[in-house]
């Protein structure tokens, strides 16, 4: 039953997707399809997370040949880096179908199709398979930001699409000299990964696939200084496709460092990791300090969604196994936090048709669940101890420190930074007196309640029990660590990523 | 002696693209554009007096009569050309630009 | 051995439950009908209360345990484990704790009880109890944690209650910014915390990640990461316990009902940090150069917040730096390796600093909200109860013998002076006698003289007995608690030293039992001194005087707030300006905008190439046709 | 006698060119069984080719061509991709005659002839034959080109076109000569083995294939042999131009592949010449491409840029082991993008082809979804985004690219594509993101339609099941 | 030394007839000098022994096209005003002339590469009738066949472009 799970969780948003776009359909079944499709998707998610062994291979594999003269197959599975990455996306779709009642029946399809291309692309084992399905998933985006966008969608729209795309054709590039090197020097095509991993690169332009393949991830992610796109394009965005933008896709660009970057290019990546990493920490706080000048809430929200990328990502770079395992948790961390109050903003825009936070005020005492609920979110989102937010901050806070004790400290700066611009905002949001436009404002109904308390159960549920995430991914996470520190310490033992305290001196 | 002809044959073919690109009028263009095929059948004639074969001059027919072809349908659009504007000035056909 | 207690666990949950429940309740009908206030009143007691109960279990199971190996610990599950990090879910009980236990859920159940009468009638009501419940719950995993991470749960989870309650009335934006700045200043403490813990982690932590394994690891620990572990931490700790220089939120914490300045900036959350000093005794007792900064630290927080609170006039806010002070003094004591003494401060210092607050709470819910002591006076006659017990405090709070407040904070001078720093026990001492002169000062103001304000006089009354009767039972604990810690010349025990001992790591300093009496003498006089100068000043209703020079400078704070203001809070949000209207646009985005700009003079050049003249193309294709020739012809020879 | 059957697509088609012809003196016949004719002409000749198949490498009557015409996989394939070029062409001029009505039965005649060169093309490895095979082509193209005799701007087309195209016949011819007198002969087997006689190109050699190249790079409008396709694409008419776009480029580099895979010598000898045309080919066209207003003209100018990767692809062909399959392969992803716009277009534009910037087609996707769509595809086919053809295309040049060592190459095509996003977009976004201002009514009929879409499901088709390789 | 005498003759004017065909502003005169060209051609291969080709060059070229472009410019009656005019025509064909110095210059290095040898005029039926048109047969079938299809094309095409239209409906 369970042998095809995957490719189920693929096409069957895809097909429906493409249905609900070609065929007739009214709003309100369009969404009850949709709804139905990602309930569905769910439940295999949940199959799948439940039934995942947690051992360190990949479970759930499917291969069938596709493109044989160059090694290019179907091939999908799952590990433990990509179950968790699979869970968010998985796990927050029906809530959008569930929230935003008011959309076409092309955006519905749309999203769709954004799941199930997100889902290839997470499942995808094959290189190819994954560009393939990298790319599918920036088309419902496109198309959602363009069409259902604000006011100035069309320059954020192309300014988001032709940046992604730059970067993914960049990774492409690289990802087929992986594949031509391969056959070089094993005599056979491959773009499996798992025998991509045995690749021994050098010279100089495995250090521009490499940067090439970074380019492309840090856009998606978005690393600093590659980030100029994400304010405008998640501020003009739909706020479910914001949702999807920050709560997965950006995760995908986290994971395909983890799953693509690391195993192929060890050297490069050990050789680089100082630099990345300070780029991560300095995106974190470069846009949490941009953050508290907004003042429109989703672009707040998406500075402080950069801000937590920022971090997420330097727990890749650190290069231990307790920063890669919190950088994998805070991926679904983040995306039930800050992916959550892109949701709620979103449900405050379409009640009150703004987002300006200084003409907003006392919603709290409007919609006290409504409240609640945007507090927990946020306190996961700054990392309180108990949500799902801390965990993960606290183990890259403590894998930064083993990595350097500098970027430990910047990092941790992010606990600070954080606090600031949320609690801001959320006085003058929530708190202070109550103004015109807030008047009116509801609270959450019954089945936006039913809608949100899982994920909020969620978020506090991770917080209290980590463990059966973290136990899941960590034999992937010390594995992947082991083979890089083994080729770092045979290759390049005297670079500078062993000696923090030579870091401190170069930085 | 070879070379004098081929570089006959080079000098007419330089011409030819010389009045190609500084002349105006289409029918002088179309002219220079025969007088290179003539020095392309001119190199061909003199090769095949080197090779000492006869291809050569087959080739130099078969190109006369894609000349002759080509001839046809340019004064064919000489005359299509001239129905619409009177003129056969080349820049005045500009309208396909930017 | 392992002692194992489940019901551990319960302590702080019952709370937690109870915060949940009420925090549910009040969420569904705040915006309907609210519930009855007694249902709230109940469920919010019965949690502290039954807390309390088990409390003293844990303490009565741990007296009858061999003093050496008096602990019980309770592993709920595994929190997290990673690699070497295995971090469990598990709570400890040993003297420490138990003791502070003991007097945290003692005094929070009072000043639940308190609440009832304090918050009757507020809309809010069952939000309140909640949070109340809430920060119980956090401070008893504070306290009860087995690690620093656990404890570091309870730590974040207080930090987020202060905030709540702070800004409890949240229509009011300044109330709202004292919260925001609680928050965020602890945050700058967690910061500190949390790279200690990694460093500790890194340094000593693969072997188990709790008090006990990291104990016995202790010697692993080089004295450079040590150190730098030791200051991270007390970085935490000034966060919480408002040390210089993040003291400044706890004085504009005062914007929270008064229950809650009570229970938060009196009793539990701000001694936390002194907690946490102790806790890590084992580490602080390896670098005891980092000692000696706390110390330093601490007592030069007591001078100034003592010289700050000598001119306030907001009674709370009086209070508030009496706490700072008192704080100072506590870290002075854990600082120089006195834990116990530091620890038994703490202890003394909960019940007449919440005696205090709540007696001030009283004052302001009879005067209706009045907190300006220029305002009052007279009162003693009006709310007898009230002036008798919180003269108690303010007796205990000034240090006078036999009061509690006498017996702790002389033992930490007397370790100052005996393990030789003088320097801090003069100061120590010059506080005391200030600390006297402004709490006196505060007394004789509010209850003695004429009144001030004779219409809220008229209708001032003395609170009811469920607002009293905690005062009471405070009054009975700040006048008597100091027995329980009688030095040996007194004939004591110092039971709470003993008792504290098998947690601590300590070296009590040997003095001569004449240095002690001399120690002891210099502070009576300068509580003496203190006391006098306010009786003359005050007793016989000054008038609210003009601050001028020095005074006035201390009025202000020394502008702390504003130079702080100046120096961080403007910069940070002139930064993100900066960064989003100017860095952001122009700078971060410029390979974008320059690409563009590029690329579209490239495309109107190529569009202005395409001229559309059939002769123009040819000479495109022979001008290239050329270039390529000339190339070509290097070629060839 | 399966010589004979490898003639015979081009022997159909040329039977229903004269027979269009011979009709055309009927006054009885109309114009619409003139495409049916076509198509089905087109249809029979695509599936004998398919049928067909090919061996490794089969000389035609090797006697009595004298070894002039040789079949091989990669001309089979470029033959189903001009044979497929043809019958979707004659489906969207069913269409766009009915609203354009200045065609006549000689105008499937002469598409047919046109394919009847190219077919030749595909398999000419003689020089004149292929000189000659250029010419039919390109003369029936030129008379296709000017066909509306009413439209100056047809007109114009046709004297830019003809003009720039005869001169650079001229340059074949010259280049077919000095070969003749390098070689002694024309044909690409007596060329190879002069040339692995000497081991390396001889000057005469040299300037001789470089005449030829520049005249093949002017078909292919590479650059700078390119500003005359954006005029002319412009002029024709939307069918005409998407059948000048794909058959003849296929035609032209089918020819170009078969010349320098001749033999090693004569392909390395040019490796580091088609390096640099190639980029310039592809920077170029993009900068033309972003300035462009008009949606033909748009198109011609990617459609430089697509010549700038296929041109990649020569220099990355093997030489030694020569299947061209990567080059057929990204002729068939770009033909089928192409063609589907030209046929969306010849529905979509109008009487006189009225719509024709991109500001024309604001809101499509509001008024005919299905149509936009369509396009939507085809122009991400273009742009090489997954999961259509152009992509995998592009995966191909790419590949080989590496694979040959040209690494530069690669890195810039990718840029190249990168920078063409925009033009592509940009006609997506106006037709989704804005409102209708036009009603789009579709007269004609709805073969063109009915193409469009069979278009699009082989652009799906092409990526998935990529059968070439 | 005969044979270098015509040649020298003929280059010459065939190179007249060319900047002739190039300078001249009116394409009558132009058409003629291009005449003198291809008839100066016309020798060059019958020095060349090309027999066939020489009559085929008289008949063909200077009799049948340029005829047909002479009737063409007649027919259209092109006048002076008609003309383009071409200001700055010297200017042009200066810069043409820098531009094309590299391509001919090329391609003279190509022939100085050759080896050189005398011409002298060779009998045995080199080049005649009997002998060019069996190779023709022969082996040039396939182009002989296909240049029909050209011409073919070429006819449709001139009836179509400039013939009269009647559209089929």
């Amino acid at each position: 039953m369970f042998e095809y799970a995957l490719s189920v969780m693929i096409f069957l948003p895809i097909l429906a997707g493409l249905l609900l776009l070609l065929c007739p359909v009214s709003k309100g079944a369009a969404r009850a399809i949709g709804f139905i499709i990602s309930v569905v998707i769910l439940f295999i998610g949940i199959e799948i997370f439940l039934g995942f062994s947690g051992k360190s291979g990949m479970e759930y594999v499917e291969h069938h040949s596709w493109i044989p003269s160059l090694g290019v197959n179907y091939a999908l599975g799952i590990d433990g880096i990509s179950l968790l990455v699979l869970v968010a996306a998985t796990f927050l779709f029906p809530m959008v179908f569930s929230v935003f009642k008011t959309k076409t029946k092309g955006f519905y399809g749309n999203l769709l199709l954004a799941q199930g291309a997100m889902i290839g692309a997470i499942a995808a084992t094959d290189l190819i398979l994954f560009y393939v399905f990298w790319e599918i998933m920036l088309l419902p985006i496109f198309f959602m930001i363009g069409i259902y966008g604000g006011e100035k969608r069309l320059p954020a729209t192309l300014k988001l699409t032709i940046y992604t795309i730059a970067g993914s054709l960049l990774m492409l590039a690289a990802l087929i000299y992986v594949g031509t090197s391969y056959h070089e020097q094993f005599g056979k095509w491959s773009f499996n990964i798992a025998d991509l991993s045995a690749l021994s690169l050098g010279g100089g332009f495995a250090v521009l696939a490499f940067l090439m393949f970074m380019v492309a991830f840090a856009i998606k992610i978005p690393l600093f200084p590659f980030h100029t796109w994400l304010p405008d394009g998640y501020t003009e965005a739909p706020t479910s496709a914001t949702f999807v933008l920050s709560a997965i896709m950006a995760k995908i660009g986290v994971y395909g460092v983890i799953r693509f970057v690391i195993p192929v290019f060890e050297i490069e990546f050990t050789r680089f990791a100082v630099l990345f990493s300070l780029l991560g920490v300095a995106g974190m706080m470069y846009c949490g300090l941009a953050a508290i000048a907004q003042k429109d809430m989703k672009r707040m929200l998406a500075f402080s969604s950069a801000s937590h990328m920022g971090i997420i990502a330097l727990g890749v770079f650190c290069l231990n196994v307790q920063a890669l395992a919190g950088s994998l948790f805070q991926i679904i961390a983040h995306a039930t936090s800050t992916g959550v109050l892109f949701l709620f903003v979103g449900l405050m825009e379409e009640r009150l048709e703004n987002r300006d936070i200084d003409s907003l005020g006392g919603i709290a005492y409007r919609a006290p669940v409504f409240a609640t609920f945007f507090a927990i979110a946020m306190l996961a989102s700054v990392g309180l101890p108990g949500t799902s937010g801390f965990i993960g901050e606290f183990l890259i806070i403590l894998g930064a420190i083993k990595f350097s004790s500098f970027i430990g400290f910047l990092a941790g700066t992010t606990l600070v930074i954080g606090v600031c611009y949320m609690l801001w905002m959320f006085q003058r949001v929530f708190f202070e007196k109550s103004k015109e436009s807030t008047d009116s404002f509801a609270d959450l109904t019954t089945g936006e309640i039913l809608t949100f308390v899982p994920v909020i159960l969620l978020i506090i549920g991770m917080g209290i029990f980590p463990q059966s995430f973290l136990e899941k991914i960590e034999p992937t996470a010390q594995q992947h660590i082991a083979q890089i520190s083994a080729v770092s310490q045979s290759q390049v033992a005297d670079t500078t990523v062993q000696n923090p305290g030579h870091n401190n001196h170069k930085n | 002696m070879i070379h004098d002809y081929l570089i006959l044959s080079v000098i007419l073919f330089c011409l030819g693209i010389l009045g190609v690109i500084t002349r105006r009028n289409v029918f002088t263009v179309f002219m220079s554009i025969e007088l290179m095929l003539n020095a392309a059948n001119l190199a061909f004639i003199v090769f095949s007096r080197v090779h000492e074969s006869m291809d050569g001059h087959v080739l130099a027919m078969m190109v006369m009569a894609v000349a002759a072809a080509e001839a046809a349908l340019a004064l064919a659009v000489v005359i299509l050309l001239h129905k619409h504007k009177g003129k056969l000035d080349t820049n005045v056909f500009s309208l396909l630009k930017g | 051995m392992e002692h194992s207690a489940n019901y551990l666990g319960l302590i702080p949950l019952l709370p937690l439950t109870g915060a949940l429940v009420i925090g549910l309740l009040h969420m569904m009908t705040c915006t309907g009908k609210p519930l009855p206030e007694k249902l709230y009143s109940t469920l919010a007691c019965i949690g502290p209360l039954l807390s309390f109960f088990m409390a003293l279990v844990v303490f009565f199971h741990l007296r009858d345990m061999a003093p050496e190996d008096r602990f019980l610990s309770h592993i709920a599950f595994t929190w997290f484990a990673i690699g070497d990090l295995h971090v469990d879910m598990g709570f400890l009980a040993d003297p420490l704790s138990a003791l502070m236990l003991i007097f945290v859920s003692f005094i929070g159940s009072l000043i639940h009880i308190y609440s009832i009468g304090y918050m009757a009638g507020d809309e809010n009501y069952g939000k309140f109890f909640a949070y109340l419940n809430l920060f119980l719950g956090s401070m008893l995993i504070l306290v009860l944690g087995n690690g620093p991470v656990v404890m570091f749960v309870g730590w974040e989870g207080v930090g987020l209650c202060s905030y709540l309650l702070i800004s409890f009335y949240t229509k009011d934006t300044d109330n709202v910014l004292a919260g925001n700045k609680a928050f965020i200043v602890n945050r700058i403490g967690d910061l500190g915390f949390v790279l200690g813990m990694s460093f500790l982690f890194w340094a000593i932590g693969s072997g188990g990640f709790d008090y006990l394994s990291l104990k016995e690891n202790t010697h692993l620990l080089t004295p450079g990461i040590g150190f730098a572990v030791c200051l991270l931490l007390f970085v935490g700790a000034c966060g919480k316990s408002a040390q210089i220089p993040l003291y400044v939120w706890l004085p504009d914490a005062m914007a929270g009902p008064t229950p809650v300045s009570a229970l938060i900036h009196a009793a539990t959350m701000v001694t936390a940090g002194v907690y946490m000093v102790a806790r890590f005794s084992f580490i602080y007792a390896h670098v005891p150069a980092a000692g000696t900064i706390v110390a330093w630290v601490g007592i030069l927080t007591a001078l100034l917040s003592a010289i700050f609170g000598m001119f306030q006039k907001d009674i709370k806010k009086i209070l508030a730096y009496s706490t700072v002070s008192q704080l100072g003094y506590m870290f002075a004591g854990v600082g120089l390796a006195a834990y116990s003494a530091g620890i038994f401060h703490v202890f003394t210092h909960a019940f007449f600093k919440a005696l205090l607050f709540l007696g001030a709470g009283s004052v302001i819910y009879a005067l209706h909200h009045q907190q300006d002591i220029w305002k009052m006076g007279g009162l003693k006659k009006k709310m007898p109860t009230t002036y008798a017990t919180m003269l108690i405090g303010a007796l205990a709070l000034a240090g006078c013998p036999p009061f509690s407040g006498f017996f702790s904070k002389d033992e930490i001078l007397f370790s100052a002076l005996a393990s030789g720093h003088p320097g801090i026990w003069f100061i120590g001492v010059t506080v005391a006698g200030m600390t006297a002169y402004y709490t006196f000062r505060m007394i004789f103001l509010v209850f003695h003289g004429k009144p001030r304000d004779q219409e809220a006089y008229d209708h001032a009354h003395e609170p009811p007995p469920v607002m009293t009767v905690p005062l009471i039972i405070l009054a009975a604990g700040a006048a008597f608690a100091g027995v329980l810690n009688l030095p040996g010349i007194f004939g004591g025990h110092m039971s709470v030293s003993h008792w504290l001992a098998p947690s601590l790591v300590e070296h009590h300093p040997h003095a001569s039992v004449w240095v002690e009496l001399f120690a002891m003498l210099a502070s009576i006089a300068a509580v003496v001194v203190g006391i006098t100068i306010a009786y003359k000043k005050f007793s016989q209703g000054a008038e609210e005087p003009v601050f001028t020079g020095f005074a006035k400078f201390g009025y202000h704070k020394f502008y702390v707030d504003e130079i702080y203001n100046a120096v961080f809070v403007q910069p940070y949000k002139a930064i993100g300006s900066l960064i989003s209207r100017i860095f952001e646009p122009n700078v971060t985005d410029i390979h974008v905008k320059l690409s563009t700009w590029i690329y579209k003079k490239c495309g109107k050049g190529f569009k202005v190439l395409q001229v559309g003249y059939v002769r123009v193309y040819a000479i495109y294709m022979v001008i290239g046709l050329s270039l390529m020739s000339f190339f070509l012809s290097q070629s060839i020879n | 006698m399966h010589d004979f059957l490898s003639l015979l697509p081009l022997i159909i088609i040329t039977a229903g060119a004269v027979l269009l012809m011979l009709l055309s003196t009927f006054e009885k016949t109309n114009v619409e069984t003139a495409s049916y004719i076509s198509m089905g002409f087109y249809g029979v000749a695509f599936f004998v080719q398919l049928v067909i198949g090919c061996g490794p490498e089969v000389t035609i009557f090797d006697q009595t061509f004298n070894g002039m015409l040789v079949a091989n996989n990669f001309s089979m394939a470029a033959g189903l991709v001009i044979l497929g070029c043809g019958f979707f062409t004659s489906v969207s001029g069913h269409s766009y005659f009915k609203v354009n009505q200045f065609c006549t039965l000689e105008f499937y005649s002469i598409m047919m002839f046109a394919s009847c060169g190219m077919i030749l093309l595909t398999l000419a490895h003689e020089l004149i034959s292929a000189f000659i095979a250029i010419e039919i082509m390109s003369l029936a193209i030129y008379i296709l080109v000017g066909y509306d005799r009413q439209n100056v701007k047809a007109s114009e087309a046709i004297l830019k076109y003809l003009m720039l195209g005869a001169f650079a016949g001229a340059f074949f011819t010259m280049g077919t000569a000095l070969i003749f007198g390098a070689a002694g002969s024309t044909k690409f087997m007596a060329i190879a083995a002069a040339l692995n006689m000497t081991g390396e190109i001889s000057p005469l050699l040299l300037g001789g294939s470089f005449f030829i190249l520049v005249a093949l790079l002017f078909k292919v409008a590479a650059f700078p042999f390119h500003a005359w396709v954006i005029d002319v694409y412009d002029g024709a008419a939307a069918p005409v131009t998407g059948f000048m776009a794909t058959a003849l480029k296929t035609a032209a580099f089918a020819l170009f592949a078969n010349f320098l895979a001749m033999n090693n010598v004569m392909h390395s000898g040019w490796v580091t010449f088609l390096f640099y045309l190639a980029i310039l080919t592809m920077f170029g066209g993009n900068l033309v491409a972003i300035g462009q207003d008009n949606i033909k003209r748009m198109l011609a100018a990617s459609g430089i840029v697509h010549s700038g990767y296929l041109l990649i692809a020569l220099v990355a062909l093997n030489a030694e082991q020569f299947s061209g399959s990567v080059i057929a392969y990204y002729l068939a992803a770009y033909a089928v993008g192409t063609l589907g716009i030209f046929a969306a277009l010849s529905y979509l534009s109008g009487e006189g082809e009225r719509r024709a910037d991109f500001a024309d087609f604001k809101g499509l996707a509001k008024v005919h979804p299905y149509s936009a769509a369509a396009i939507t595809v085809f122009l991400l086919s273009m742009a090489g985004i997954p999961p259509t053809a152009g992509f995998m295309g592009k995966f191909y040049i790419i590949t080989s690219a590496f694979n040959e060592g040209q690494v530069t190459l690669a890195v810039l095509g990718v840029v190249s594509s990168i920078l063409s996003m925009w033009y592509y977009l940009r006609l997506i976004i106006n037709m989704y993101f804005h409102e209708a201002t036009d009603t789009f009514e579709i007269q004609g009929t709805p073969l063109a339609t009915a193409g469009t879409f069979a278009l699009v499901f082989c652009v799906f088709a092409i990526a998935l099941y990529p059968v070439v390789i | 030394m005969f044979a270098e005498v015509l040649f020298i003759a003929f280059a010459a004017l065939s190179v007249l007839g060319a900047m002739g065909l190039i300078l001249f502003r009116h394409p009558m005169k132009g058409a003629m000098s291009l005449i003198v060209t291809m008839i100066s051609l016309a020798g060059l291969y019958a020095l060349l022994s090309a027999k066939l080709i020489f009559v085929l060059q008289l008949i063909v070229y200077a009799g049948a096209i340029m005829s047909l472009i002479l009737f063409i410019i007649m027919f259209l009656n092109i006048q002076d005003n008609d003309l383009p005019v071409e200001e700055g025509r010297f200017l042009y064909l200066a810069g043409g002339i820098a531009v094309i110095i590299p391509i001919a210059s090329f391609l003279i290095k190509i022939v100085n590469g050759l080896p050189d040898s005398q011409v002298t005029i060779v009998g045995n039926g080199f080049g005649g009738v009997k002998e060019v048109g069996l190779i023709l047969f022969q082996d040039w079938l396939l182009p002989f066949e296909i240049v029909s299809l050209l011409l073919l094309v070429a006819l449709i095409g001139a009836v179509v472009l400039a013939g009269k239209r009647r559209l089929v409906k």
